[in-house]
């Protein structure tokens, strides 16, 4: 297994049940944990409602910001980065508000 | 069109004296101020504080736009309003009390909505563009207008408790908005002050870093925000530094074949409506 | 002595509706703010961002002490003032301030120094004390009469493009001024802002976030800065926060048998003037 | 040897060539390195005037606080403390404006 945080902001925790933060173990497998397949790991074990808000096909929907360590998963291969053991992954909603 | 050193004034020594005697600063650095020109779009909650930091630290022209007019539902966040105020134009009132600080800032107001038809005309008359909309339509044309016209953006937005920073197409690298959003989001997932509600001082403190950053990128002391996103949740008094992609050579408005070259029609490509008011539930 | 639930006007909804809908405020929340009383000590780079959100935000009762009139080299940071007001007294300047912006707040205005024979009488006044001094002998007292008082001190400074924030004294373990720093500094590594210099976004990035702490500590939204200093640093955009000792069993002040029973004579305790008027070279 | 990351704020870097973040190596040695052996080497190695407003006797003088990972020291034994590696130790001196 593989322990990571996940974390929701900027709105984006209202999909999670409200909650920021979340400590999460992968299960073991022979199959890499990429993030193409967390996503869907969270979308099944995580996403409380409306999945639809959350992923659009096999990626996020847009305006969300996915961010590994704090940094942009533009810098590290987006869909087919591998996690490592605890890795800090955020989700976050941009804000318009002003 | 910016004189480089225009000369102090007695007087400014005196104002600006305890800024003036920081290393980063200096004479020169207040030179850079007042020679200086910035564009606040948008008189909120962000605008209020940005503007109030700017006029005090000596921006020679502050440019406010604003087809708002002042409502007492925005006095929670918008302090430089006055109850007085009610009803006048939001930039206009920005402007008078910028006066009552700082009579050496020159005001240029706009008291209408920077749309694809005005942008242009109105970027190209400031060295710095500061987003202080409230709105994802605004968002993206501002961020078309300033690449167009080859202006850096300091990005503000809040939202209940959190609040987001970020400088858009700044030196060679930095990303645009579009470089990181190519697609706006569905208009049913964006929430607006009105609808999610946001506590005042979010945005102050927002603005304020706003404020802050032009300071920076006027007189050159520190690292920018290109590149670089901050996050700040006030509940658990969290900042968060973020490293961001580069400029995307494929962008549609910045890269290096860029398909956007005049202004759309920003509505029909957001699927929203560019005002504070609100017309659909929303989730996010 | 404060009411817990005060009604809420019809333009009080109005005014504060797009806060209230913050699950963590509600109308409980907003009632709270209201029922609140608030002092401030310092009417300057600090006090007057963190009195124009608080008042914004509803804050039923603010006290603002200060002694110092408004001069022309304060208004790069101190943006409450204007140009009219130069010789007024501070504090007098912003709860004219308050007033445009928020007829609700009632302000107490205290145009004086706070000192070691006043302080008990005064502080003992209001719910929370935010410390928005500028010189180390203030900062002491401030800490000793909030402990005797039993109140929370919502400390902030500000210097250059640092700035520094801390809520001392607040609950079980929240250690106090003394905990951290059982002795003064020796005087001639203390600097001022007139002697060191300020950008003046600074204090008004910290005023902010002691106006945030205190809307906190109020509504009880969320995790308070009782054992957690943050730290700002504006040239290079690094906010750090970092975790600080429980309250010390042997604290002069806060201790199991603390040994400092009234309040002492800081000048000669910290070997320096009170006041923002520099006498000597700083070096630090 | 050990790397370890020294900082200065608040003003403490003017006593340290105005310079805020220090990388340091310190010495492979026989001896244990606490953190009353680092100030010694800071006072000697880094800081570049006017020692006597770093330390005073054994410790930091008063005004200055000593952070440890973004933990103030005096939850970690103060001068006893022992270095590990990639510690990043911060002097921050305290302001007092507003
Ligand atoms: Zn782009
Ligand atoms: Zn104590």
């Amino acid at each position: 297994t593989m322990d990571v945080t996940v974390e929701f902001s900027g709105g984006a925790e209202l999909l999670a049940g409200n909650v920021k933060k979340h400590a999460l173990t992968l299960p073991a497998s022979d199959e890499t944990w990429t993030m193409k397949r967390l996503l869907r790991h969270v979308c099944d074990n995580i996403i409380q409602e409306r999945p639809e808000l959350f992923l659009q096909g096999d990626t996020v929907r847009p305006g969300i910001l996915v961010l590994v360590n704090d940094t942009d998963w533009e810098l590290l291969d987006e869909l087919a980065y591998e996690i490592q053991p605890r890795d800090n992954i955020v989700f976050i909603s941009t804000l318009h508000g002003g | 069109s910016t004189t480089q050193s225009p000369e102090l004034l007695l007087s400014e020594y005196l104002r600006y004296g305890r800024q003036m005697i920081l290393p980063q600063i200096g004479l020169p650095g207040q030179q850079r101020l007042k020679a200086a020109s910035v564009l606040l779009v948008g008189a909120g909650g962000l605008g209020c504080p940005a503007a109030m930091y700017l006029a005090a630290a000596g921006i020679g022209t502050l440019g406010i736009a604003d087809a708002d007019e002042v409502d007492m539902s925005n006095l929670h966040r918008q302090v430089l309003h006055t109850e007085a105020g009610v009803g006048m134009n939001k930039a206009e009132s920005i402007a008078r009390a910028v006066a009552r600080l700082n009579s050496n800032v020159r005001c240029v107001v706009f008291p209408e909505r920077v749309d694809k038809d005005n942008a242009l005309r109105i970027l190209s008359q400031f060295d710095i563009v500061v987003d202080c909309t409230d709105n994802v339509p605004t968002r993206y044309l501002l961020n078309d207008a300033a690449v167009m016209t080859g202006r850096p953006l300091v990005s503000g937005s809040a939202l209940r408790y959190e609040g987001q920073i970020t400088t858009y197409h700044l030196g060679d690298d930095g990303p645009c908005y579009r470089c990181l959003f190519p697609q706006p989001p569905p208009a049913h997932t964006v929430t607006n002050c009105s609808d999610g509600g946001v506590l005042g001082v979010i945005p102050g403190l927002i603005g304020c870093m706003q404020a802050l950053e032009v300071i920076k990128l006027v007189t050159g002391a520190g690292a920018s925000l290109a590149r670089r996103l901050m996050l700040l949740d006030g509940t658990d008094w969290t900042f968060r530094a973020v490293r961001l992609r580069a400029r995307r050579p494929d962008c549609a408005v910045c890269g290096d074949l860029p398909t956007v070259t005049e202004l759309p029609d920003y509505q029909q490509f957001c699927g929203a409506r560019a005002s504070d008011v609100a017309t659909s539930l929303s989730v996010l």
